[in-house]
């Protein structure tokens, strides 16, 4: 680097400026500031560390103006967000930690290792609040499955997340994925991490206490990712990610299985001031943010840490970004009995520093001062921006659609047959079968279902989780795609039977600095923050990610929403399959005549465009209580909710549930609209439910009480489905039953569950 | 008929997580001179092409494009002749002779 | 009668055999660190699964040099009841206690699902309550579970019916369809000659629970207190 | 100083899945003039011993206790002289040559 910050390479008579703040990734004006805050120009270690610390990734510059929109209280809130992870109160004196984070861009350039240490991030996240992590889901975006290196991408994925998820010994217990051209050259690999813990140990990542040790724990330190993800998740793909590829990183998931026992261990005592994660910006942030949140200072002395590799320089001790490493502050003179405890699982640990007073975070090696600037400068006073939004033009063209104009297809089986076998809406079971999703034996109602439940042993509770987001319905309407995203989230918790409780949430979006990615953002935002509301479920943390574009093209907006719900008697817990032929099917809801942003439009007609589903929260609201009254009465034998392929996807997933294929329905429509649209559009609200004859004027009555649509459907029945319209008339006339589709679900679920074998063969 | 043998290391300086583990092991084992422990993959593959720069060209290739990951790893390899007899299999039968080496970094 | 769980860096499935043990069979039970090398007050021992030493370089081979599981060998000289699930039964193969090694799935992917068990021995310790030609349904979670022994060693596997358990469909029959990892002769549990050390790949203890979707796994664990009490603690008798 | 290269295959006639695997990959790439694919393991140690036939049975031990296992695996290395210089690390930059080579079925 050129510390003068003028100079550079002469060419000519012209000299070619490469200003210092540029190096590594600021601007002018944000230099300027540095020199204001010192009141002098920054050294090299210095001006690295400001340019880590306020890069997009670490310092969300450009968007903590806007996350301010999201409800962050609420009853079970303990921890909102600020910390490493939020936490929500489940009674019982037991509180859970939870948190979801992307790992895109080191995923794109080396899939497997990508997502493997995407997991071990987010495992640590949970871990810093003392919690023990419990399980884990994965949201994932990729291209088309027909191009090779999209297989490689998605198959490298898959693997990572199972060898370390596995090796760890942590279940994942779901998550998602979509495939879209989109995510092509930007695939996305979002992972969820829940943890849990006694509501009164949470730890906070605070250096407190002058005199107080600053320790760190786990792996040595190398020459990991110098600049690699803050610098990697702060700029765009190009040709130049090529060349930052040893910005990737290998994990050690048994390593991290030691720091995560010996961690709790060590949280049991109390010695502990407090922990942080080394992630993003390795030690720099990790002290900073520790010395910022508590307001205090800090000295570190590069030469104590505990190194893989010689020769390094504070330079590359303060900015590496080595995996399975935590930092934590520790009571002074309890340091002997920490070494011991990290030995015992025969890891390193090391006293590097102290607390102080004077708020400075100064870095020493051997005692001799390389850097000191002020801790809460780098963490907590990175500039913030409010940058221009435009709607984009876009919009305007994409959301007309005439559905007039579409063909009404002939063969309703057959559409369905192409939909079930379509990788976006096909079985997920190649995925979650290479997860370890039942160790820890809590998993109680497994991947497949609309959330994953997990018991909470020695309390009769059980945990809810699901992560969800449809990016389609964002690109056509932000704001309206924010709210179903969660929406549908709470959903997904309340077809288990759980009440939703809080939300965590990764954004994943363009590049900020175009004002058509930003209104984007904010829209999302201001959806997402709607419905949140409505529905109750405050947002506890979250992670955003920018610049995922490809030689200058964004992708969807994609947020991905994690939910957490609490049943508080887990026998009462409900999955998607039919359970007995006689049952009465119902549908909760309203089915509109809506098919803009359809799997169907898609796969079928070959259109992304129209406007997506409505989204009426008050109605939202009020289905949700419903189902969650029902089935606190015992009614509900099974529920599902109808989502992405509509009802016809949805009743055929019912019936793969329980013996695969084994279970059918007979079903009569009633409706004045298209045909199509009744089988596979995607109005929102709508939830499938099953109860015993006996129980079905019941549960009529209260809907009805509710003001919610409750309509019987048909019966439970043995091995097909079967579909009847009646087109009731404006006149309110009903034509004479007509079957839609009659297929032996046997052929169905064969199709289905080899969607993506198929495609990954 | 060349029998190609390939090494994929990972890169100097990227942690190598079964290295380390497997120091420390044969440490406790009671070897204590040994330092330096890497982990890799190595792998057989023939190849039928009368010309040896041909193979050698290929078997490069064929490194650079599935057998390692360049992210994170190096590869070199050896070509050994090998007797156009069909059943006799991998290096153990090999007769050949080590040819030039390649490395890539 | 006492459990021990032994516990490896990187066992993780030590938690769900301490939780059976002590929640399901309520019968006393401890967690034993892998430095411990007296077993003399268990009446059992159980290796878990999980990843010892992250499974690096091999499955359960650095594990085989730790003091507790070197302790084993004697414990189980004594006749005593070994149960090594998953990574333990890994490490037994590798300790030659039983015969045999792991290799690679054939399909090269982690599997974690149900499959379906036929009960081939229902003489041992573990076995006692089931019946022989039982189909029972138990997960499986694993990447290299597919067993494999040269012809010999079948042969003194089949001849000494020391395969106790293997892969079926649910009515019992083999198919290279009910094989989930491409298992010699199916086997996906075998025992030693005398019949008190059990390794298998399915984990029993996953399913001795109703709320866990099956209990079939429970007769592991119940044949277990049963034998010790009828033998006083010790096999051969 | 020695550095060891050792080599783990897996036994001749036991199925190598991961070989099989990436034979197949291979000739989806195009690749048709290639067979015998397998794949196995290959690992660098360092060992501090000044007596070259005591390294050499030093590192058999430890592929008959630890590196290999013999029901499934072969094992071969070779020693090379390398310069008792700290901070040359691995075979990238080792300029021995190599030592006579052992081999266990
Ligand atoms: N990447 C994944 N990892 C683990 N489980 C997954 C993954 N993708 C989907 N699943 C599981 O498959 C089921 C169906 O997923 P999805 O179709 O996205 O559900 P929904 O439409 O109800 O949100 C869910 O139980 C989900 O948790
Ligand atoms: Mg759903």
């Amino acid at each position: 680097m050129n510390p003068s910050g003028r100079g550079g390479k002469k060419m000519g008579v012209w000299q070619v400026v490469n200003p210092r703040w540029e190096e590594v990734g600021l601007t002018e004006e944000e230099y300027k500031r540095i020199m204001e805050i010192l009141g002098r120009e920054p050294n090299d270690l210095e001006l690295g560390m400001y340019g880590l610390m306020w890069s997009e990734h670490c310092s969300y510059k450009h968007s903590k103006l806007h996350l301010r929109l999201f409800p962050t209280e609420g009853e079970c809130v303990l921890q909102g967000p600020g910390e490493n992870a939020g936490v929500v109160d489940i009674g019982d004196g037991m509180a859970v930690a939870f948190r979801l984070e992307s790992h895109n861009h080191p995923s794109a350039i080396e899939p497997y290792q990508g997502a493997a240490t995407g997991i071990g991030g987010i495992v640590r996240d949970i871990l810093t609040m003392g919690a023990r992590p419990i399980a884990l889901l994965d949201s994932l975006r990729f291209g088309k499955l027909d191009d090779e290196r999209t297989r490689y991408l998605f198959g490298g994925v898959v693997s990572g997340i199972s060898g370390y998820g596995n090796c760890l010994g942590l279940p994942t217990v779901g998550g998602e994925v979509y495939f879209d051209d989109c995510y092509r050259g930007n695939p996305l690999v979002n992972v969820m991490c829940i943890g849990l813990m006694e509501k009164g140990r949470i730890v906070k990542g605070r250096a407190s206490g002058v005199g107080n040790a600053v320790m760190v724990v786990g792996a040595k330190t190398g020459r990991d990712g110098i600049h690699g993800a803050s610098l990697l998740a702060s700029r765009e793909f190009d040709e130049k990610s090529e060349e930052m590829r040893p910005a990737v990183q290998v994990g050690d998931p048994f390593m991290e299985k030691l720091l995560v026992e010996s961690c709790l261990e060590l949280v049991e005592t109390d010695w502990v001031v407090g922990v942080n994660d080394l992630g993003a910006a390795g030690l720099t942030s990790a002290c900073s943010e520790t010395a910022g949140r508590a307001g205090s200072g800090m000295e570190v002395d590069v030469a104590l840490v505990p190194r893989r590799e010689e020769g390094m320089t504070p330079y590359e001790v303060m900015l590496s970004e080595s995996q399975e490493r935590m930092l934590v502050i520790i009571k002074k003179g309890k340091e002997k009995e920490v070494e011991k405890t990290f030995s015992k699982w025969g890891l390193d640990s090391a006293v590097i520093g102290r607390v102080t007073g004077d708020g400075m975070l100064t870095i020493l090696e051997n005692g001799r001062q390389v850097a000191s600037v002020p801790a809460a400068s780098l963490s907590h006073q990175a500039p913030v921006y409010n940058r221009e939004r435009r709607r984009p033009a876009y919009l305007d063209q994409i959301t007309r659609l005439s559905v007039e104009d579409l063909p009404v297809p002939r063969e309703a089986g057959e559409v369905l047959r192409r939909l079930l076998a379509s990788p976006n809406l096909g079985s997920r079971e190649w995925i979650w079968r290479q997860y370890d999703y039942m160790v820890r034996t809590n998993t109680v109602v497994y991947p497949g279902a609309d959330a994953a439940v997990l018991r909470v042993k020695g309390t009769g509770k059980g945990l809810a989780v699901t992560t969800d987001g449809n990016s389609r319905y964002c690109y056509l309407d932000p704001r309206t795609g924010g709210a179903i995203a969660v929406a549908e989230a709470a959903r997904n918790v309340v077809c288990t039977g759980a009440k939703p409780l809080a939300i965590t949430n990764c954004l994943n979006f363009g590049n900020p600095e175009r004002p058509e990615v930003l209104w984007q953002f904010r829209e999302v935002i201001e959806g997402m923050s709607t419905a949140a509301r409505a529905l109750g479920t405050p947002v506890t943390g979250g992670n955003v990610s920018f610049y995922n574009e490809t030689f200058g093209t964004a992708i969807y907006p994609t947020p991905v929403v994690g939910m957490l719900g609490l049943l508080k008697d887990i026998s009462r817990r409900v999955t998607p399959g039919f359970k007995e032929v006689g049952d009465v099917i119902i549908l909760l809801g309203e089915t509109r005549e809506e098919l803009g942003g359809t799997e169907y439009l898609k796969v079928v007609h070959g259109i992304v465009g129209g406007r997506p589903p409505e989204m009426d929260l008050n109605l939202e609201v009020r289905v949700q209580k419903v189902c969650l009254e029902a089935m606190e009465r015992g009614w509900v034998k099974s529920a599902h909710d109808v989502s992405d392929g509509g009802l016809a996807v949805a009743l055929a997933e019912c019936c793969f549930w329980a013996e695969p294929g084994a279970a059918g329905c007979e079903v009569t429509l009633e409706t004045g609209i298209r045909p199509d649209a009744v089988l596979f559009g995607e109005s929102q609200s709508r939830v499938i439910l099953t109860v015993k004859e006996d129980d079905l004027s019941s549960l009529l009555a209260m809907a009805r009480s509710m003001e919610v649509a409750a309509g019987v459907l048909g019966r439970v029945v043995d091995g097909r489905l079967s579909v009847g319209l009646v087109t009731t008339g404006g006149t309110g006339k009903k034509s004479t039953r007509r079957v839609l589709m009659d297929e032996p679900t046997q052929e169905l679920y064969k199709i289905w569950r080899n969607a993506l074998p198929e495609k990954m063969k | 008929m060349w029998l190609a043998r390939v090494y994929v290391t990972l890169k100097k300086g990227i942690l190598d997580p079964q290295g380390a583990t497997l120091e420390r092991a044969l440490g406790s084992l009671g070897y204590k001179n040994i330092s330096q422990v890497r982990v890799g993959k190595y792998m057989e593959i023939t190849l039928e092409e009368p010309d040896r720069d041909k193979a050698q060209d290929q078997v490069d290739e064929m490194c650079r494009r599935l057998l390692a990951n360049p992210v994170i790893e190096d590869y070199s390899f050896f070509l050994e002749e090998k007797a156009g007899v069909q059943g006799k299999k991998g290096w153990q039968d090999a007769e050949g002779t080590a040819d030039q080496e390649r490395r890539r970094q | 009668m006492r459990f021990g769980v032994i516990v490896l860096p990187g066992s993780n499935c030590d938690v769900d055999c301490y939780h059976v043990v002590k929640e399901v069979l309520k019968e006393p039970v401890d967690y034993v660190w892998h430095q411990e090398d007296n077993l003399d007050r268990y009446d059992c021992i159980m290796i878990p699964g999980g990843f010892s030493y992250g499974d690096y370089l091999r499955v359960g081979a650095i594990a085989k040099f730790s003091p507790a599981v070197r302790a084993v060998e004697e414990f189980a000289a004594r006749g005593k009841p070994v149960l090594g699930i998953c990574n333990g039964f890994q490490i037994l193969l590798e300790m030659g206690l039983l015969p045999g090694a792991m290799l690679h799935n054939e399909s090269l992917e982690f599997r974690c699902e149900f499959v379906h068990l036929r009960v081939e021995n229902n003489q041992t310790p573990f076995t006692k309550k089931y019946r022989k030609g039982q189909v029972i349904r138990v997960p499986i979670a694993h990447g290299e579970g597919n067993y494999y022994a040269d012809e010999d060693t079948l042969a003194r596997l089949e001849e000494g019916r020391q395969v106790v358990f293997r892969y079926s469909d649910p009515e019992g029959r083999l198919s290279p369809d009910s094989n989930p990892n491409g298992s010699v002769h199916h086997i996906a549990g075998i025992c030693n000659e005398a019949g008190n050390i059990l390794g298998m790949m399915p984990h029993p203890e996953r399913c001795a629970e109703e709320i866990l979707g099956s209990t079939d796994g429970r007769l592991v664990f119940e044949s277990l207190r049963s034998w010790w009490e009828e033998n006083g603690g010790v096999a051969g008798g």
